[in-house]
């Protein structure tokens, strides 16, 4: 905030609070949020799901929907009041002062409109231009968004597009009228992270050349730290903490701001060195808030005067705003973990042991058809999505396995295949000795009992139609290894050591919580006491408080029954503060392969490279290599000859002729270690001379 | 039911608090309950002509097309019978009985109607799970069979069953079934395919369960909801069909009353007695209206809830 | 989008010969002995088998099945051992088969014991003469000759020691000891036009279909024309008001009318319009066969009573349609841009709203073709339904096997139709 | 028609019981009708014969002469429009429905013609005379009568129609009906236009036969399809007919009826016959769409009375619908059982019920108070006592229980429904329990000899010695016997009555058959149905015929 406020905020909100009216009453979302955003500035507003970011996003924009309203407070844009503005005068605000871009940019665009339309009527409508100038005007947006071949680009429709794309069209035409005021709401939750990370850059690039206000709204505080100015943090609809993003971070002021960035991971912490500490109990319903101050049921600090006084969001001597009574007197250092969080100890694995699933050179193709008369009456060349080609790597009991890479890498193909979902197209699989080559169907039962997985959407992990008891107890039911009248005892134990209790067994997955049924999903894979277990992305889908409950449940239960597990996720960070070894999978291919602390620093695969370089990381203090991948992933029916890697690779120039081997020549696997291999043309000398993608101002993870 | 509520987490229900919250959900809608007010009257109707009706539905009582009177609530048909009591007794083959052929005049509970409408849910679902979940080869020919069946015009379908078989209420629940089955299974096999995606049905499968288990246990009980719905919407339209059998001389045997052939009867004496057409069209009308309302009303609020 | 075409014209292809199966075996078992009915209940069973092998149901069902789709003159020119051709009958405009014998159109004609060859002219007139045909002698002993009949069939007749068969008359059945043995009642087949003869009306089922198919699609294809674009207008209307008055007056209206049997709809109008007011024809009474284009008034009453029950359907639809697109994030999208509503509703819902319905609406044609049964037969309008209707009822099942196949394909091709409009309206499918 | 002109030729052939009818009728002893039926049935033309009746002072009221004298100048011109439904139709011999016969009536004629008053006169004929054992007949036929493709009409033609309806090939159900005829050898061609036929058996109902709807002259070169071949003497000529759907006639030009102003009939230019169902029908005429509505059902008689702008004219008729038992199969076969079911037909109330009271009450026996020969009696009364007591005899005889269980089986066409209804109400005191199997036609006529109780339709016929030998006697078995049952006694009788001329001396014999039929027939019948003509009343000359019969040649329309 260096310059000078002469001219009044883009947007200025002063006690705002929104209710939906319901059936027999109403509710307040949101209450009591004012902040304000300046020209250039970008204010993050974070939160977990249901913490009332959305709504306030709507609500700038007068966009409830019919029970929706603004109950108090005013919205100042520009120092124009907006509430109560509507119709016509509304409308030429939206789209044209104001605009937005929000979470899926595939439902946002219209589908049977041509992107060039969808952009240039934003120009016609509100600026009356014409036609031929509007789509002049929208390709050189397009271009200013990195957008290749924008020409093109205008005559297609949104499905002929990739994400990232369609996220550049969207904020393209967001910006068209040069608004004074762009509200973003998660927009890069739905990219990938090397896509999320340009799509960042591009928003940082444009805040500083378009001099708008952003008001950009995320649940990942990594991504809060890279692209904001300020950050305001959102809880259970009202505004716990403002301040500016080095802040936060360094200085956090609210219990609620202090939970939050201790439950997630740091990029590079492990669980041996490192403990997530998840924030007990859960958001409140908007109808069932707690008198005194929201967050008091869920504080470690709480004193009797929270529990009956809402405390005032307040101005720091520092400058920065809390709605805390005890703000001043917290120390983040004094607090303690809460008894029932156990914190998982001697996690330190032997990767050298008995190797419990083998697997070399499996592949999984799968065949295609083509679209030509030829493919539709069975005549054409046969051709296959090549979606795990040739993976191989050992797994030693009571370790873990995380699987990396963006989607589309062949990482849930590939436990597909070794849970037998899928059946392999050729290579090797062994567990436990037998061949899982086949599919399951063909597999004996007492060898199935001895896989099982833990999947990655709380929502759908559960059958709506059963009780928690039944769902634990059919596999004990169906491999017969509990007697009948032990089943109950036996489901309750386990609902006690996912620290549900016995009160959850009859209840009906709707009455859960995403976490809660995380936790019976995966009571329900270790029921048949299973020597492996699979976890598809187990806790992408939740909140990060949730989040760190549940990897340190399944630490917790690794341990306890010695159990081998296969992580897969798309958050680095998480899988390298979960797993003892990790595969980086790019289109089908495991690039690199190797002990966790290994992948996290040199020498590094590029591909391993760019990733890292592109995670966000939530401590803005933290500098990161900028190593951008150009392009899109290819298709996995027409992989790319040589190394899969090459048609993006940022470092094939440091190959002899611009790297010409990569594009016919698969490349050798390099040893760097026992356990660590690289796949890659480029020798072991120029890996190991790579930087280390993430440095600290001093230290060096 | 096959409706759910959501609930605050709650200590265990008895039996009674179950069933009430699961009705709840219709009195949440306005719509559901007039459709379910409708729907009921007919109900309730049809079991009190099992025991009474104002007077014989087949004796020819009273003067011939007779308009209202304190006598003849509805008035008299064209054999002087009462309309009301005609109308009463019609319910009942539509509702509550199926006369199985033969000399005994044995009757099932169950209407033509309902079981009609259960033969098209049950071949349905179990063509549309196994076209849905198991997709691939399955899929191609249980379609292709089934878009033969949707191609046949449903009046021609029943034309074509009923020419072939000819009257009788078994005939007419079998065309019910032929003819409903395909928009079922249709039905099932898209639910089928949307929640076969579902990491549950994963589980299942990495369980090692058959997959017919999979398809009766871990995906029916989830689509239970909108195929019950289709159903009832269905028995609208069985109702309708059966109708237009009766009108066309082709539908439900006598001697039960059949609301269409009071429609065809009446109309021939339309001069005399308009309302006598009116009442049956009418009966028709309202219950088809009650099972839209009550559907209709019904699945908004189930989407309501799953939102 | 070409292999979306393809695909659809396979399956409708491999649909219609479901279909035609389905519907010859449902029939082929259902439908009793239809000699019975012919001949009457007194007729003895030898008659009945002799003239089940008049009408060639004495082959098996596959075998019919065969010859119904594709005809069975190719299977009779193997037995007479000459090219069967037919020739238009100048008398009665309908088509006789004959043997080209040589550049001869001859048939052949058992009488008393003696073959006679009748040649036909230029003129369509024929001259008999005695028959110079080679009998042959099968194992029995007894002679037999091949050849085409003046009704059309082809013949074996036989003659000799231990030949004895019923001979077939107009009207009865008589016992012979020559005459013909063996029918196949010629017949192109359905896929060559020819659904055989009418066992009904006596005449080929083809010459009455005609007339009522486009009857049908006269009478159908107003009733499209009228509900369409006003149940689309009205249901639009209802989804972009939705939960407002209008919306609740529209769809309360569309449901009744939905679920008022288009029977009763049908006897209300001929009521109010045909006989109190007298402003419109009552029923289709056509005079002649051109009578709907004369008098297009007929149409009224039926095409309203099509309205009446049809439209509420489609509005409802259209109206589902419409009020799912207009919550739709995309067109949240558009209202965030500043688009005027008008231009929200025209150029980003309507379309996409339409796409859903415009199947449906396909599909529902079969649905129509129901109401079109029940109209034609409460306004007595010869159409398609009407026929179907009448057909069942007496047990042609040349008829109605005809007829049905013609209803089904109507369908079919609505559905195709219905596919490719909605591949023309949806860029994903369209681009891919 | 031409004027009724007595020729000497006429008076002088005489048949020698004429003299005797006219002194019947004089005294009053027979009515007019039946006299004039008598005399013409004897040979003498209608024209002599109402001459002859004319002359009389007749003690009865007048009965309605047969072609009511036209009021007011007749008019030229004009369509007309009927609904009836259209059927398959190629040889008219073969025809078994009224409707087909209609269309053929327009195109080709008949030797005689059946009057609405129940008379039959010559028509093609000039004259026919009957020996005095009835077993010679002479049929002279009109001269100079054209077919419409301009062939003259001439014994040729007669002797080729005799042949089709006698040769079994054919299928006519004139074979049956001219059982009197061993084959072609007892017709004889006398002349051009004399024909003479020689009867194996006497019977007076030859010139009735000669108007039997499948009785039209046909042309010599008639090849077997009407629709193919539209060749015959009628006053018009057909221009289409599709099954289903439409039948179009047009004027002839020069037909052999002149018309009152001199000019060849007819008067109408077109008829059109539209193929529609009878409740479209109904409304059709009502709109005024069509002009006539071919046979309305009760129900539309109710709804087309007071309709402004037609004129429904009602005729008696001996068309019923009739109650019939097998009696070859439990428990018809049981005198008791029949007439207890007899017992419980409360005839007025059925009558009303299912005719609205249109019609005639009936005796338990096929004889009509429309036929010459009918007997009075009483109409039984409602008698569900009496049925009780006679089943309950039975049922202790058979040691079962009542009620006595039985299905009655028939289509949904005219009144029969109603009629079912109303017995099943009426016969259930007495302990019957009636289980109703009702229909559509066709189904009921695949079967209407089969089932074990039916109500089946019979069609008018003039004189009840043509019904009765169609369906009560060994011959008829396995054809219209539909019950099976025969009475020795009862067929002795109707072979006399069949050679009996004198109309009192045959309705002697018919008191006896009446007797034997309600003490010991088949069927049961409550009433003889009334038939409407129902026009627009600018048709003038309209004929309400009892069979339901259009004879339009001589019909003209105000416009």
């Amino acid at each position: 905030m260096t310059e000078l406020k002469k001219t009044p905020p883009v947007l200025k909100l002063e006690d705002v609070a929104v209710a939906y009216k319901v059936r027999g009453g109403e509710i307040e979302a949101v209450q009591h949020v004012s902040f304000e955003i300046n020209r250039g500035e970008t204010l993050g507003i974070v939160g977990e799901s249901g913490c009332g970011k959305s709504t306030l996003a709507w609500a700038v924009l007068n966009f409830l929907g019919n029970n929706g309203y603004v109950k108090r407070g005013s919205i100042k844009f520009q120092g124009q009041e907006l509430v109560g503005v509507t119709g016509e005068n509304l409308r030429r605000l939206r789209g044209d002062q104001i605009a937005m871009v929000y979470q899926d940019p595939m439902q946002a665009l219209n589908p049977s409109m041509r992107l060039g339309d969808q952009m240039s009527e934003v120009l016609t409508v509100h600026r009356g231009m014409k036609k031929t100038e509007a789509e002049q005007r929208c390709m050189e947006m397009l271009d200013r968004v990195y957008m290749p071949d924008a020409a093109n680009v205008m005559k297609r429709y949104p499905h002929q597009i990739s994400g990232g794309q369609q996220q550049r069209v969207v904020i393209a035409m967001a910006l068209l009228n040069d608004p004074a005021l762009l509200i973003m709401d998660e927009p890069t939750t739905a990219l990938d992270v090397t896509v999320e990370a340009a799509v960042l850059d591009l928003i940082a690039d444009l805040r500083r050349e378009f001099d708008t206000a952003i008001m950009y709204i995320t649940h990942n505080l990594g991504v809060v730290a890279r692209v904001s100015t300020r950050v305001a943090v959102m809880y259970a609809g009202e505004l716990v903490e403002r301040a500016t993003v080095e802040e936060i971070y360094k200085n956090p002021r609210h219990p609620y701001t202090q939970g939050l960035i201790r439950c997630v991971p740091k990029l590079g912490a492990d669980k041996a060195r490192s403990v997530l500490y998840p924030i007990r109990g859960r958001v409140p319903p908007p109808n069932n808030r707690p008198v005194g101050c929201v967050f008091s049921p869920r504080c470690a600090f709480i004193q009797e005067r929270c529990r009956d006084q809402r405390p005032q969001l307040r101005q720091l001597p520092d400058g920065s705003w809390v709605r805390c009574h005890f703000a001043e007197k917290i120390d983040p250092s004094s607090w303690t973990p809460y008894d029932e969080i156990k914190t998982p100890e001697n996690l330190q694995r032997d990767l050298a042991g008995e190797p419990i699933l083998e697997v070399k050179d499996l592949k999984k193709y799968y065949e295609v058809r083509g679209s030509s008369l030829k493919d539709v009456i069975g005549l054409g060349e046969k051709r296959y999505v090549k979606a795990v080609e040739n993976a191989s790597f050992q797994l030693t009991r009571g370790t873990t396995l995380g699987v990396v890479g963006e989607s589309g890498c062949g990482k849930s193909t590939l436990i597909k295949t070794i849970i037998g979902l899928e059946d392999t197209t050729s290579g090797e699989a062994h567990f436990l000795g037998f061949d899982i080559t086949n599919s399951i169907k063909d597999r004996d039962r007492s060898l199935i009992q001895e896989l099982q997985m833990v999947f990655q959407n709380p929502d759908s992990t559960m059958n709506p139609s059963y009780t928690v008891g039944q769902q634990i107890s059919r596999p004990m039911q169906h491999f017969k290894t509990v007697p009948k009248d032990q089943i109950r005892a036996e489901v309750i134990k386990l609902l006690d050591a996912m620290r549900l209790g016995a009160n959850y067994y009859n209840r009906l997955p709707r009455q859960l919580s995403g976490g809660e049924k995380q936790r019976v999903g995966i009571a329900r894979a270790l029921a048949s006491h299973p020597d492996l277990v699979l976890c598809d992305e187990p806790v992408s889908a939740l909140d990060v408080s949730v989040q760190a409950a549940i990897l340190n449940l399944l630490l917790e239960i690794q341990q306890e029954y010695n159990t081998t597990l296969v992580f897969i996720a798309h958050d680095l960070s998480v899988v390298r503060f979960f797993s003892d070894q990790v595969a980086v999978m790019y289109l089908g291919q495991v690039m690199e392969i190797g002990p966790a602390e290994d992948i996290y620093a040199p020498p590094y695969h590029p591909y391993s490279e760019a990733l890292l370089s592109a995670v966000p990381i939530p401590d803005p203090t933290v500098k990161q290599k900028y190593i951008r991948l150009e392009g899109s992933v290819p298709s996995a029916i027409n992989p790319p000859d040589g190394c899969r890697f090459h048609t993006r690779c940022p470092r094939r120039n440091l190959l002899p002729d611009g790297g010409k081997i990569c594009e016919t020549e698969i490349p050798p696997w390099r040893e760097i270690s026992a356990e660590h291999r690289i796949f890659c043309h480029l020798p072991i000398e120029i890996l190991r001379d790579f930087a280390p993608v993430v440095t600290q101002s001093t230290e060096e993870i | 039911m096959a409706v759910k509520t959501i609930l605050q987490p709650i200590s265990q229900p008895s039996r009674l608090q179950k069933m009430w919250q699961s009705t709840s959900i219709i009195f949440e809608s306005r719509v559901a309950t007039v459709g379910m007010a409708m729907v009921l009257f007919w109900v309730i109707l049809a079991f009190l002509s099992l025991f009474w009706t104002p007077y014989d539905p087949n004796a020819s009582d009273f003067l011939q097309n007779q308009g209202p009177s304190v006598q003849n609530w509805l008035g008299t048909d064209h054999l002087g019978r009462d309309i009301l009591s005609r109308l009463m007794q019609g319910t009942q083959v539509i509702l509550l009985k199926t006369r199985l052929p033969g000399d005994g005049g044995i009757s099932i509970p169950g209407g033509v109607a309902i079981w009609g409408v259960i033969g098209s849910l049950s071949l349905g679902a179990i063509l549309g799970l196994n076209a849905g979940y198991r997709g691939g080869w399955w899929d191609q020919v249980i379609m292709q069979v089934l878009d033969a069946l949707i191609a046949f015009p449903q009046i021609v379908l029943y034309l074509v069953v009923i020419a072939a078989l000819g009257q009788g209420d078994l005939v007419v629940i079998l065309a019910i079934t032929i003819t409903g089955a395909p928009g079922v299974a249709r039905l099932a096999r898209s639910l089928a395919m949307d929640i076969k995606t579902r990491d549950y049905i994963r589980a299942a499968e990495t369980r090692g369960e058959s997959v017919w288990y999979i398809m009766f246990w871990e995906i029916l009980p989830n689509a239970r909801g909108p195929l019950l719905v289709d159903g009832m919407l269905r028995v609208g339209y069985a109702i309708f069909a059966i109708g237009t059998l009766g009108f066309l001389g082709i539908g439900l045997p006598p001697p039960d009353p059949d609301w269409g052939n009071m429609v065809n009867e009446a109309r021939r004496n339309i001069f005399s007695n308009q309302l006598a057409v009116i009442w049956p069209a009418l009966a028709i009308s309202t219950l088809v209206i009650g099972l839209n309302l009550f559907a209709d009303g019904l699945r908004e609020e189930m989407t309501r809830y799953q939102k | 989008m070409a292999r979306f075409i393809i695909r659809s014209i396979i399956s409708t292809i491999v649909t219609m010969f479901l279909v035609s199966a389905a519907l010859f075996f449902l029939i082929e078992v259902g439908s009793g002995d239809i000699t019975v009915k012919i001949l009457g209940v007194f007729s003895t069973p030898e008659q009945r088998a002799s003239y089940r092998a008049q009408l060639g149901l004495d082959a098996s069902a596959w075998q019919r099945y065969v010859d119904w789709l594709f005809g069975n003159d190719w299977r009779a020119e193997r037995k007479v051992g000459y090219p069967l051709v037919t020739a238009v009958n100048p008398q009665t405009g309908e088509a006789d088969w004959w043997a080209d014998v040589d550049g001869e159109l001859t048939r052949w004609q058992l009488d008393e014991g003696i073959l006679m060859t009748l040649i036909r002219h230029e003129d369509g007139s024929a001259t008999s003469h005695l028959s110079s045909g080679a009998w042959k002698t099968n194992t029995a002993g007894s002679e037999y000759f091949w050849g085409v009949d003046t009704k059309n069939n082809a013949v074996m007749w036989v003659r000799g020691e231990g030949a004895e068969v019923w001979a077939l008359t107009k009207a009865g059945l008589r016992k012979e000891g020559d005459g013909p043995k063996q029918y196949i009642p010629l017949r192109k087949g359905l896929l060559r036009g020819d659904p055989g003869i009418s066992l009904q009306y006596g005449r080929p089922v083809a010459v009455t279909l005609i007339a009522r198919i486009r009857n049908t699609l006269v009478l159908a294809g107003v009733a499209f024309a009228i509900i369409m674009p006003l149940a689309l207008f009205v249901g639009i209307l209802a989804g972009i008001n939705e939960g407002k008055p209008l919306d609740r007056i529209i769809s309360i209206t569309s449901l009744g009318f939905t679920a008022t049997p288009e029977f009763v709809t049908g006897i209300f109008l001929i009521l109010i319009f045909g006989i109190w007011l007298k402003v419109l024809p009552a029923v289709a009474i056509f005079t002649s066969a051109d009578a709907i284009f004369q008098d297009p008034k007929l149409l009224a009453l039926p095409v309203l009573t099509l309205t009446a029950v049809e439209l509420g359907y489609v509005a409802r639809m259209t109206r589902a349609s419409m009020v799912e697109v207009m919550d739709s994030a995309y067109i949240r999208t558009a209202i965030i841009k500043g688009m005027p509503k008008s231009r929200v509703v025209f150029r980003h819902a309507i379309r996409n709203a339409l796409m859903a319905p415009i199947t449906i609406i396909m599909l529902h044609v079969n649905w129509l073709i129901g109401g079109l049964v029940v109209v034609e037969v409460i306004f007595g309008y010869p159409g398609l339904g009407y026929y179907i209707y009448k057909s069942a009822i007496f047990g042609d099942f040349n008829a109605v096997e005809a007829a049905a196949m013609v209803t089904v394909a109507i369908a079919i091709i609505t559905r195709l139709l219905g596919d490719l409009a909605y591949t023309l309206l949806n860029p994903r499918i369209r681009y891919s | 028609m031409k004027k009724p002109v007595i020729t000497k030729y006429d008076m002088e052939k005489i048949h020698p019981a004429i003299p005797d009818a006219y002194q019947k009728f004089e005294e009053g002893r027979i009515s007019r009708r039946e006299f004039l039926r008598f005399s013409t049935l004897l040979g003498m033309s209608a024209a002599a014969a109402q001459f002859l009746a004319a002359c009389s002072t007749p003690t009865e009221e007048a009965a309605p002469v047969e072609e009511a004298a036209p009021t007011g100048g007749i008019k030229r011109g004009g369509t007309w429009t009927s609904s009836m439904q259209l059927q398959l139709l190629d040889h008219p011999a073969r025809l078994s429905w009224v409707e087909g016969a209609n269309i053929v009536r327009q195109i080709c004629e008949y030797l005689t013609q059946t009057g609405t008053d129940n008379i039959t006169r010559p028509y093609l004929l000039e004259k026919w005379e009957a020996s005095d054992d009835v077993k010679t007949w002479d049929l002279y036929l009109r001269q100079g009568i054209k077919f419409n493709n301009g062939d003259e009409l001439s014994a040729d033609d007669v002797l080729f129609t005799f042949g089709e309806w006698l040769n079994p090939d054919v299928g006519s159900s004139m074979l049956g009906l001219m059982s009197y005829l061993s084959g072609m050898q007892d017709v004889e061609k006398v002349d051009d236009y004399h024909v003479k036929l020689h009867l194996q058996f006497g019977d007076i109902a030859v010139p009735e036969h000669l108007f039997h709807y499948p009785a039209v002259v046909l042309h010599r070169d008639f090849e077997g399809d009407i629709i193919k071949q539209p060749v015959g003497t009628g006053a018009f000529t057909l221009e289409e007919y599709a099954e289903g759907e439409r039948a179009v006639f047009k004027r002839r030009e020069d037909y052999w009826q002149l018309g009152e102003d001199g000019d060849p009939l007819p008067y109408l230019d077109e008829l059109i016959y539209v193929s529609t169902d009878k409740d479209a029908g109904v409304a059709a005429l009502q709109s005024g769409q069509v002009d006539a509505l071919y046979d309305p059902r009760p129900t539309d008689f109710q709804a087309l009375q007071g309709v402004e702008g037609l004129r429904i004219t009602p005729a008696s008729t001996a068309q019923c619908l009739l109650g019939r038992m097998r009696v070859d199969l439990e428990p018809w076969d049981d005198v008791r059982v029949r007439n207890a079911l007899k017992m419980c037909q409360d005839r007025a109330k059925i009558l009303q019920l299912a005719y609205f009271g249109e019609g005639d009450l009936s005796l338990d026996a096929h004889v009509a108070p429309v036929h010459p020969e009918y007997c009075e009696k009483d109409i039984p009364a409602y008698d569900p006592e009496g049925a009780k007591a006679l089943l309950e005899e039975y049922a202790a005889e058979k040691g079962i229980e009542l009620p006595l269980k039985v299905t009655l089986a028939t289509k949904n066409d005219q009144a029969e429904p109603e009629i079912a209804q109303a017995l099943k109400e009426l016969a259930a005191p007495a302990g019957f329990e009636i289980e109703l199997d009702i229909t559509e036609p066709a189904g009921y006529w695949d079967r209407w000899t089969e089932v074990d109780l039916g109500i089946t339709s019979w069609t008018h016929r003039p004189l009840a010695t043509m019904v009765l030998p169609l369906a009560y006697t060994k011959e008829a078995i396995g054809a219209w016997n539909e019950t099976r049952w025969t009475d020795d006694e009862f067929e002795e009788i109707l072979r006399e009555a069949q050679g009996t001329l004198d109309v009192e001396a045959r309705r002697a014999l018919m008191c006896k058959i009446e007797d034997i039929m309600q003490e010991r027939g088949p069927i049961f019948n409550s009433f003889w149905k009334s038939v409407w003509n129902v026009t627009n009343e600018k048709f003038q000359n309209i004929k309400a015929h009892p069979t339901a019969y259009d004879l339009l040649y001589d019909v003209w329309k105000d416009e």
